[in-house]
């Protein structure tokens, strides 16, 4: 019954005197590292904001919610985040889960603050051919990584023929795939196999059998970690040798723990951040972080961090915690400092920044190299 | 025709994991007329168990042992609480039991150990074989040999013993097996267990096999095993391992012919296609029915 | 009522409730060593429920129930049969799946001793030929009349001391139920006291020294058979005429 | 023209012969008796009948009309009801319901009336109720006309049974053992009920039966069958004389005696 | 047929407040956008829980293909008013035509199966329709649809939904009712009273199966996404469990059921850790002390609410039950 009086207060969060913001994220299900990630990096920086007295006078009051890494259950988190009357939104961590919670944020016209999810439909309507007025997101998008690594590929690793395996019921991988054979190809290598499998898999022997005959020189599985710890593992079982390269969904502690260090000696992929950038502003991040949570903060959770910070600043900047103001602002943000690098959005709503590229040398990342893919 | 070789025997590892989940399926299912949809997280359970024991230094066989007993406990509490009390009234009230069983072992593991996926120390050393350019892991060969042993010793239980006598006739009739001198509680209740043991020597091999344990690895193992147990045939223990082979062989041709897509839809089909057919599984009994 | 033997069995005072219907009302009932007792009354009196009680497979609600002065009221119907009582229940209930061999040797589940059962086993099919040509059969698909004969082949393999036979003849040809009668008193005479329901009030109070004739739940007349097969009330509800 | 023929009927499962080369003609409106030993084929004449079983070689006409391949519904609906040797009521169902649902084949409506409770509906609906109820008060079974099948007494069950058979409307009812599990008194009640219904609905019964004095008392005439063939047939007196019957199924020492007592 | 009268006036009233109250509740904004969410889930899982009652509870088949034939209809009405921009009642119509047929694909070779037989053939086929609509591109892959318009309101929800209780009813209560009735009791004397088995059967399934297909056009068209991953066999179970709880055969148990469990898996999201837990321990209890469902085969009156009010008429049943 107590419940009821919510949905009357019209003007939302902004009457009270905190301001709700709802977290949606993965905190358990299948990808439950990425979202715990990001929610501690959000909280860390939240936290760091009210400690210094919040903004517009007004503490931030996060609305934490668990979508168990299930697009239903991110849409249904959303609703109720919506109902209790938050003023923006920060999260899910993937792509298929901030879809699912797209229309219901869109219809109640209250900004979606994206913090991983990369794929390019996020935040622009292909079909309607459209930018998504209330999407916004703070990482890099896979065109960016698929290209980064194909140029790192062919240009510094000199590799010729490769293969790709994708999980095609899920839009990042499948768009990475595409977006990785279209630029390796355009520099002159070759895709001699391409595969794809289920999100509920475990078992993939056959199409690692099918790849092997192919004798690619390496294997691209721009999937999630805990698929792509068992695609390397079971590969290494089968003797494939050759390295593997993926994207940020391999950016996790379990890939290490299930696929086991050795496996994963020689692999590449893609990412936000690296901890191990010398940057000041990163490393006292990574102390931050360090101290409350007691684990080294991933990329996840210098997005979460970013993301954090970049809400707060976009509510000073409205002025008032309206939801269409705070989406006003966020279009208008300039060159933000974050961790992950400085950042301003394109006409997509996309920022630009640099991408990394992670080598595993037993079983830790090492920072090759970051490359800005487009200017 | 080196690649179709290792696709059939990708196939049969693949199938000898759902055929050991299934044989403990379909014997708790043949005999208590259950659909026992716990027993993938039965499984599940044996294989955190196996795994705990693991992480305190204990070997494969003690692991295996700790485990089976556990479950084997936790199979006798579960029918004793869920399913005793239902079991006469329904069937169809026991599956509720049995899913209200299935999903509380899941969320309860989750709870107290969080829904992180762990993973197995090196209890087992592992080995590739190639033969003829094709490649065989130790682990396949003990999937493929743990299931065969199971299944004998279950023909064995089950038609050899005492107890699977009395197994058999409380399948048919609990109440004329009563009238024989039959214990119908403790049958079942020791048919629980077995069954349960056999999951969970499952969950270790299998935790082994994937690397990674966590609490909802026995939701689709479970089905397929499910799957399989119906397909050779309700109660049929060789029946289960005909059909987990079955199905792991048909799904991983169809993955190696470039299907994977549509690998479920086809392995469903073809037990659509066989039940049509054989509509009590491949060894299955049917008896018509007499007017 | 001189000449009662022994009691074997005795049920004092026996009540059964199936939820709302209270289908025993205070049964009074006894079995003397060696005797063939049996139990007749209307469709629903209760006889079968009386067996059912015997065996343990339904509870009475109060009332003591003794074999060989044990009470064996509450125990549970397993270990009723290894006291060495045996039933031929209503409506044959043979494992419809087992074969009529698996089903003989499932009658014998309680004994060990191996030779002794494999000679059961060749008696019982020297009785029934008719199960002897079956007896790879799949007993669900065996004739009505055929089930029968193996459920009492069955009861015969626990080799008891008191048999309990629920309507044994019903649906068997005549040339069968003198068979069956004649096999209950060879039985009986071998040694196995028998308490026998039936619908079949002639024969069975040929063969039967003592009666008891239920009604409703409540036994309304007992005696010597001979005696109660010349009663009026008798004649006219149970032997047609 | 008889109502049935069947001709060189034979039914084999595996290796066994349970009807071998059955010939039978039944006349409208007699009463044939059909006994032998267990196992003896009976009850599979009547589920050939029924199309329940189909004939491994033989025919089967019912007025004219071959029954080859006619599924058991369209069977029932040519005239043919039966009743079961072990009871198969709609158990959970009410007594009334039971015959209700027998009714379906003769009082139908679509399934738009159905959905939508219009016209048809509740014409048909009263006219189902009815006809089931006055079927119950001759059957003697109005007073349980709500109670679930299941929970009537033994003897009950079996009248139900016959009036949902004759709910069908029948020409020829099929009853295989009517008397089983009933005592003497109740079997002579049966008796005249037959003979009462068989006047009322004007029908032609075939009837499997082991109490000899039902049979006896009953029918016209008589087929003994034993091993799956026809080993006599007669009217009743022929048939409890004949030799061979006598050894089969009735029993050599006291033969004629069996039933007369 | 006064008393008839009664009744309906009675059930119409209380159909009206409900209606009334609903809209109140939304027009007051009393309602939150949450728990109005939790109120179409309601009517949605009504209509589910009672068409598979009709076919698993009345007919006595055990079909656990629902979550295949529910997502049918919400892809062809998604596609319908998504890719072709035609409106939303042509939307309903060729959802249900679509998945009655579906129904027919799946009812007719699957007869011959009994049992568990045929639960496992149609929860094959239930995957089989999930995994091809993850394989179509045009309908979004395993991303499904997006943007679906959200068109359905409380008005439309529910006449969908009384409209729908309401048929299943009048068919239960019809000769064609009977004759599956007494299919589930006995199929092979249904057979002998003239009944084609094979008729209603499958006749039953495409009347369950086309009422999912309405359950699913109805989802599409409030949820905004539709994806293959929903329609998974994970669904069927939720509604057989609802169908379970509220009596097996009994139809006014399964609006029962699906309002409870409904309400209940809602409630429990205030405890997210333990939500699940919960929810199981309350599905083993429900179980175990009330195996037969809440109402059993009962049916609950409106008699029975002016006696004992609300849903301590379940409570009665059980009394007149023991
Ligand atoms: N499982 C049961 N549940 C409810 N009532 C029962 C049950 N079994 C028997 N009854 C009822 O108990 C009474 C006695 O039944 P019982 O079966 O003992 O009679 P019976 O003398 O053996 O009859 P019959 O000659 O028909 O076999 C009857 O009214 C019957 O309806
Ligand atoms: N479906 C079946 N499969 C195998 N054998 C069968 C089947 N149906 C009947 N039989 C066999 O056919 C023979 C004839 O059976 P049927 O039921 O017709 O006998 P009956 O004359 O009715 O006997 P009773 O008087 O005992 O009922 C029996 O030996 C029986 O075992
Ligand atoms: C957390 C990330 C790995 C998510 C991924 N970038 C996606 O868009 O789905
Ligand atoms: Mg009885
Ligand atoms: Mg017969």
């Amino acid at each position: 019954a107590g419940c009821g009086s919510q949905g009357t207060e019209k003007t939302q969060g902004a009457a009270g005197d905190t301001i709700k913001i709802g977290v949606n994220y993965e905190l358990s299900g299948n990808v439950a590292t990425y979202g715990t990630s990001c929610k501690n990096g959000i909280l860390l920086a939240f936290e760091e904001i009210n400690a210094k007295g919040g903004v517009l006078g007004k503490k931030i009051e996060p609305l934490v919610q668990d979508n168990k890494s299930d697009n239903a259950e991110s849409l249904s988190v959303a609703t109720k985040l919506v109902s209790q009357g938050i003023v923006a939104m920060i999260g899910p961590a993937t792509t298929g889960n901030v879809m699912a919670e797209e229309p219901v944020l869109t219809d109640a016209k209250i900004p979606l603050l994206a913090t991983a999810a990369t794929a390019p439909q996020v935040t622009f309507d292909e079909e309607k051919n459209k930018v998504r007025d209330f999407v916004f997101r703070i990482c890099i998008i896979d065109p960016d990584q698929a290209l980064v690594m194909a140029n790192f590929v062919a240009d510094e690793l000199k590799l010729k023929n490769g293969a790709i395996m994708v999980d095609t019921t899920n839009d990042y991988s499948k768009g990475l795939g595409e977006n990785f054979k279209e630029y390796f190809t355009a520099k002159g290598g070759k895709i001699v196999a391409e595969e794809g499998f289920v999100s509920t898999d475990n078992a993939f022997r056959a199409q690692l059998t099918r790849i092997a005959a192919k004798k690619p020189d390496f294997i691209y599985v721009p999937a999630y970690y805990n698929q792509v710890s068992l695609i390397i593992k079971q590969a290494r079982e089968l003797g494939i040798d050759v390295p593997f390269m993926g994207a940020d969904g391999w950016d996790s502690p379990e890939l290490v723990n299930i696929a086991e260090a050795k496996s994963l000696n020689g692999c590449y992929f893609t990412n936000h951040y690296s901890v191990e950038d010398p940057s000041p502003k990163i490393q006292d991040f990574v102390k931050a972080y360090q101290k409350k949570y007691n684990v080294i903060p991933d990329a996840f959770a210098a997005l979460g961090y970013d993301a954090g910070y970049l809400m707060a600043a976009a509510i000073e900047k409205a002025g008032e915690a309206d939801p269409i103001k705070i989406r006003q602002a966020l279009e208008e943000i300039e060159d933000f400092e974050g961790v992950t690098g400085k950042l301003s959005f394109d006409e997509k709503h996309n920022p630009v920044k640099e991408v990394s590229i992670i080598k595993m040398v037993d079983g830790k990342q090492q920072l090759v190299t970051k490359l800005m893919p487009r200017q | 025709m080196q690649d179709l070789l290792q696709q059939l025997l990708n196939g049969l590892s693949l199938g000898s994991i759902y055929a050991l989940i299934a044989v403990g399926y379909t014997m708790v299912y043949g005999i208590v007329q259950l659909i026992n949809f716990a027993h993938g997280d039965v499984m599940m359970v044996g294989a955190y168990v196996a795994l705990g024991a693991a992480l305190l230094g204990l070997g494969f066989v003690p692991s295996l042992v700790l485990a089976m007993i556990v479950c084997s406990l936790l199979g006798v509490v579960i029918e004793r609480v869920a399913y005793r009390p239902v079991r006469p009234v329904s069937r169809l009230a026991a599956l509720t039991s049995a899913i209200g069983v299935s999903l509380f072992l899941e969320y309860a593991v989750m709870f107290v150990l969080s829904p992180k996926v762990w993973t197995y120390p090196a209890i087992l050393k592992e080995r590739i074989f190639r033969v003829g350019g094709i490649v065989i892991t130790s682990k396949d060969l003990l999937v493929l040999g743990t299931t065969l042993v199971l299944v004998v010793i279950l023909q064995y239980i089950i038609y050899r013993t005492r107890i699977g006598k009395a197994m058999r006739a409380v399948s048919f009739d609990g109440t004329a097996a009563q009238l024989m001198g039959v214990n119908v509680n403790s049958t079942v209740g020791v048919t629980f267990a077995i069954g349960s043991a056999m999951a969970a020597a499952a969950g270790l091999l299998i935790g082994l096999y994937f690397n990674t344990v966590q609490p909802l690895m026995g939701l689709m193992p479970g089905l397929k095993a499910f799957i399989a147990a119906v397909l050779g045939g309700i109660g049929s223990v060789p029946g289960a391992m005909l059909g987990g082979i079955l199905l792991g062989m048909t799904e991983a041709l169809v993955s190696g012919f470039g299907g994977s897509m549509y690998r479920d839809a086809v392995a469903f089909g073809i037990l659509i296609l066989i039940l049509l057919i054989r509509p009590t599984g491949l060894l299955g009994k049917g008896i018509q029915e007499k007017a | 009522m001189g000449g009662i033997k022994q009691p074997v069995l005795s049920l004092e005072d026996v009540n059964v409730h199936y939820g709302a219907i209270w289908a025993l009302k205070g049964v009074n009932l006894t079995v003397g060593e060696g005797e063939i007792i049996s139990l007749i009354g209307a469709n629903g009196a209760g006889k079968t429920t009386t067996l059912r009680a015997i065996s343990g497979i339904v509870r009475a609600t109060s009332g003591r129930i003794t074999f060989r002065g044990e009470d064996i009221t509450r125990m549970a119907a397993h270990d009723i049969v290894k006291r060495g009582i045996a039933q031929v229940p209503e409506g044959r209930r043979v494992f419809a799946n087992l074969t009529v061999i698996e089903n003989l040797e499932m009658g014998a589940y309680i004994r060990n001793d191996k030779q002794g059962i494999k000679e059961d086993l060749e008696r019982v099919l020297e009785r029934f030929p008719r199960l002897k040509e079956r007896r790879n059969q799949i007993a669900g698909t065996l004739s009505g009349g055929e089930q029968q004969m193996l459920a009492i082949g069955r009861a015969l393999m626990t080799r008891p001391s008191l048999m309990l036979l629920d309507e044994p003849s019903m649906g068997l040809a005549p040339l069968l139920v003198k068979e069956i009668f004649a096999i209950i008193e060879e039985i009986n005479r071998e040694g196995t006291t028998i308490l026998l329901v039936e619908q079949n009030a002639r024969m069975a109070l040929q063969i039967a020294e003592r009666a008891y004739v239920l009604e409703t739940g409540r036994i309304v007349l007992e005696g010597p058979a001979k005696e109660l097969s010349r009663r009026e009330e008798v004649k006219k509800a149970y032997l047609g005429g | 023209m008889p109502l049935l023929t069947v001709n060189r009927l034979n039914k084999s499962f595996g290796g066994l012969v349970a009807l071998n080369n059955f010939n039978l003609n039944v006349e409208e409106g007699e009463l044939v008796g059909l006994i032998g030993p267990n196992g003896a084929g009976k009850t599979t004449v009547f589920n050939l009948l029924t199309g329940l079983y189909q004939p491994t070689s033989g025919s089967i006409v019912f007025e004219g009309r071959d029954l080859k391949g006619k599924p058991p519904h369209l069977i029932t609906k040519m005239g043919i009801a039966r009743t079961f040797q072990n009871i198969r009521l709609f158990g959970n169902l009410s007594v009334l319901d039971n015959v209700k649902i027998a009714y379906q084949s003769v009082l139908n409506y679509g399934l738009i009336p159905a959905f939508f409770r219009v016209p048809p509906y509740s014409r048909r609906e009263s006219e189902i109720e009815k006809e089931a109820l006055g079927l119950l008060e001759i059957m003697h079974l109005e007073r349980y006309a709500a109670e679930k099948a299941k929970n009537l007494p033994y003897g009950e069950q079996r009248r139900l049974e016959i009036a949902r058979a004759l709910a069908t409307k029948p020409r020829l009812l099929l009853l295989d053992e009517p008397a089983a599990g009933m005592n003497p008194q109740e079997t002579q009640e049966l008796l005249s009920l037959i003979r009462w219904i068989r006047e009322r609905f004007g029908l032609t019964i075939i009837l499997i039966e082991h109490d000899m004095s039902l049979v006896m008392g009953l029918c016209e005439r008589v087929l003994v069958l034993n091993y799956g063939s026809l080993i006599a047939e007669g009217t009743p007196q022929e048939i409890q004389q004949n030799p061979k019957v006598i050894e089969a199924y009735l029993g050599v020492d006291e033969g004629v005696t069996a039933w007369e007592e | 047929m006064q008393k008839r009268w009664s009744a309906n006036i009675a059930l119409i009233f209380v159909l009206v407040v409900i209606f009334a109250a609903v809209q109140v509740g939304i027009d007051s904004g009393l309602l939150s956008d949450y728990l109005l969410t939790s109120v179409f889930l309601i009517g949605i899982n009504i209509i589910l829980a009672s068409s598979l009652n009709l076919i698993n509870g009345f007919t006595g088949e055990f079909s656990l293909g629902h979550a295949g034939f529910m997502a049918v209809g919400a892809y062809v009405g998604a596609v319908i008013t998504v890719k072709l921009g035609l409106p939303f009642p042509l939307a309903i119509i060729c959802g249900m035509l679509a998945t009655a047929l579906a129904g027919l694909l799946v009812g007719l070779p699957t007869l011959r199966l009994k049992g568990d037989y045929l639960a496992i053939a149609t929860l094959g086929f239930g995957e089989i329709i999930r995994v091809i609509l993850v394989n179509i591109e045009y309908v979004g892959g395993a991303r499904g649809i997006l943007g679906i318009p959200r068109v359905v309101n409380w008005p439309i929800l529910f006449c969908a939904v009384v409209l729908s209780v309401l048929l299943i009813r009048n068919f239960i209560c019809s000769t064609h009712g009977r004759a599956c009735l007494a299919i589930r009791e006995n199929d092979l004397a249904a057979s002998m009273m003239g009944i084609n088995v094979t008729f209603y059967k499958v006749l039953a399934f495409v009347i369950g199966a086309s009422l999912a297909g309405l359950a699913g056009v109805l989802y599409a068209h409030y949820f905004y996404i539709i994806q293959p991953a929903k329609f998974s066999f994970l669904l069927t179970f939720d509604v057989l469990v609802m169908v379970m709880v509220g009596g097996l055969g009994s139809l006014t148990g399964s609006v029962v059921g699906a309002v409870l469990l409904t309400i209940l898996s809602t409630a429990l999201q205030a405890i997210p850790e333990l939500r699940m837990v919960l929810y199981a321990l309350l599905l083993i209890t429900s179980a175990v002390f009330r195996p037969q469902g809440l109402l059993g085969e009962k049916e609950l009156t409106l008699h029975i609410f002016k006696r004992w009010g609300g849903v301590f008429g379940a409570a009665a049943h059980r009394e007149q039950a023991q």
